[in-house]
């Protein structure tokens, strides 16, 4: 399975609730407004940092560069993938479920 | 692989859209097929003729119609939601056609993925 | 719901003979905003393709099946109804997630249709069992 | 006392247009004046014309011109808005007529009290 | 200061923003899918409780009717209103504020 | 952002001498969602009033003002650099949340304008004593 997320963890419970329905081994993509979850230091990090322990966490770089989020700031095992990269994992994963 | 492809939300409003477009762009230039991309809730403003942003801006409708024509896109407007919105064939622009829901629970049986952007 | 009940247009098609594993996700309130009353369309018209539809209710999304809604003074209708009539249509698989009611202190008591109660675990694997997951 | 009302959001798919029209008529009905209510964002969805909801659902639309119309209720669109949106002349309704931000921003001036209604 | 709040506060951060903003003696008032914050016996239920001991909680009663949550659930201490109700609250304070 | 500059109708109107004060309060991301883009067309258009225009930044309306946004990659325009425009407007009273920078692992140096960070009691009374409060 192939969660996406797109609202910022700290507006929306979203990216809280697709964590909490993310098995182990799920690939989970951030993307939009969430790619905010994607870097170190804040305080949802701790969550996002354990979620990339036991699934494999992508950011979409596109959306990471609109907001200047540089990806030196980015936790680590985090992956970044461009538009081409999201369509690849979409033909890795049978299914895949948007969290809006 | 095909792809089938749900959009919740209406242009510039939410980025939701632009992610379709950029997704189905991406699926086509890899050599997939994206069967159908389904126009639903404020998803039907996309296929508005009157949508004019500025001219420095993308303009979402014709990218739309553009990758339709190419690529074989079916542009689906949901009936029963484009009644609500005031989206109906007088302001439909061209590449998108009006029809039920039926047609994305059908994509949804027919393709390989189904793809959801939204808000 | 008049609307809702419209058939598509290629009966061929959806006679195909595939059946998936559908799960229509509900997790936004009713009212509020529109996702709620339009994912019920679009479950109805699902009735049509003789698929295996599944419905689960997480997060605000179980709030759309809460007993004793009354919008008219909200000048809307109460859609909630149209939910008891599910079964008509052979749309029975209804699941709803025990951690998300306890968040928001809701029982069994509270739900006008019958569901089935599981633990976020079990919601999570019944997901990924599914074919095509639609979200709003 | 004068109301100024901002509504961010189409008809029917948040409340928010529903609760700023409720707060609206009751103002009146309490013998407040409303001097204008500004769409911007998606709410300049609720000048289209074209709107055509369920007979059996609330008609937003008619509802707003009618409000209007009766209590000289000043309905204004955001021409730059609209635009994106695909609304012009075009397409609204009866009631309502576009206009620059600055009325927003005037309205804010001139009312005893500025609400907004949104997502 | 009148603040209203029109969402639910286990989706969106409105309703916490908004209640760590709201100085002593400030009116809130819960519209559209905040109402289903003003219930008890929910995991946000203490938050709110905390608020109304300091500041004027307000649940608009037909957002409440509209969603089934019956008036004998509401957190002790909020005061039920209708639409003419929230007029006159505007009419108290001389600033709104709406929390989205 | 030309068509942000056109002037409103009605001059007589707008030079009444009245002067309020006025806050924009950004709470929503930019990029995501349109609402901070035409928030600031708000903001320049509330210019040309004459009026006592406060910008306030919490929760996630403060990476509005990130340094080094480039949305070219998702096709859109980089409205970010015109914050920097706006002392020329005479707005000037940019404030930035201590804790929701706390929140969001951010700095002062983060920053792409002069902002004044302050306090979330600081925002709570700036907030109260204002005339017309705007938010999206």
């Amino acid at each position: 399975m192939l969660h996406t997320v797109n609202k910022s963890p700290f507006e929306r419970n979203a990216l809280a609730s697709c964590l909490a329905h993310a098995t182990d081994g799920a690939a989970i993509l951030l993307i939009e407004d969430a790619v905010y979850g994607a870097t170190k230091g804040t305080s949802v990090a701790a969550k996002v940092e354990a979620a990339a322990a036991k699934c494999k966490v992508f950011v979409l770089g596109p959306d990471l560069a609109a907001r200047g989020m540089s990806e030196d700031k980015l936790i680590d095992g985090i992956t970044v993938v461009d538009y081409e990269g999201f369509v690849d994992l979409t033909v890795e994963h049978s299914v895949v479920q948007a969290w809006l | 692989m095909k792809f089938g492809i749900l959009v919740n939300e209406g242009p510039y409003n939410h980025q939701a859209v632009d992610s379709a477009y950029q997704f189905a762009k991406a699926a086509i230039a890899k050599g997939h097929t994206v069967s159908r991309v389904f126009f639903y809730y404020d998803g039907v403003h996309n296929a508005n003729k009157l949508l004019e942003a500025p001219q420095d801006e993308r303009q979402i409708g014709k990218l739309w119609a553009e990758m339709a024509k190419e690529h074989g896109v079916d542009l689906v407007v949901c009936v029963a939601a484009g009644l609500r919105r005031g989206l109906k064939e007088e302001t439909l622009a061209e590449g998108f056609r009006i029809s039920g829901l039926g047609q994305l629970i059908e994509v949804g049986i027919q393709a390989d993925r189904m793809m959801t952007f939204g808000d | 719901m008049s609307e809702v009940m419209d058939l598509p247009g290629d009966d061929e098609e959806y006679a195909s003979g595939v059946v998936k594993k559908f799960m229509f996700v509900n997790r936004k309130a009713p009212h509020g905003s529109i996702y709620a009353l339009e994912v019920l369309e679009m479950v109805l018209i699902s009735a049509a393709f003789d698929q295996d539809v599944h419905l689960a209710f997480i997060d605000d999304g179980m709030y759309q099946i809460v007993k004793g809604q009354d919008p008219t003074g909200i000048n809307q209708k109460n859609f909630s109804k149209t939910f008891r009539a599910l079964d008509g249509y052979d749309i029975e698989k209804l699941y709803v997630e025990r951690e998300g009611m306890e968040e928001r202190g809701l029982t069994e008591d509270d739900f006008l249709v019958d569901v089935e109660v599981i633990s976020q675990a079990e919601m999570a694997e019944l997901m990924n069992g599914m074919d095509v997951v639609l979200s709003a």
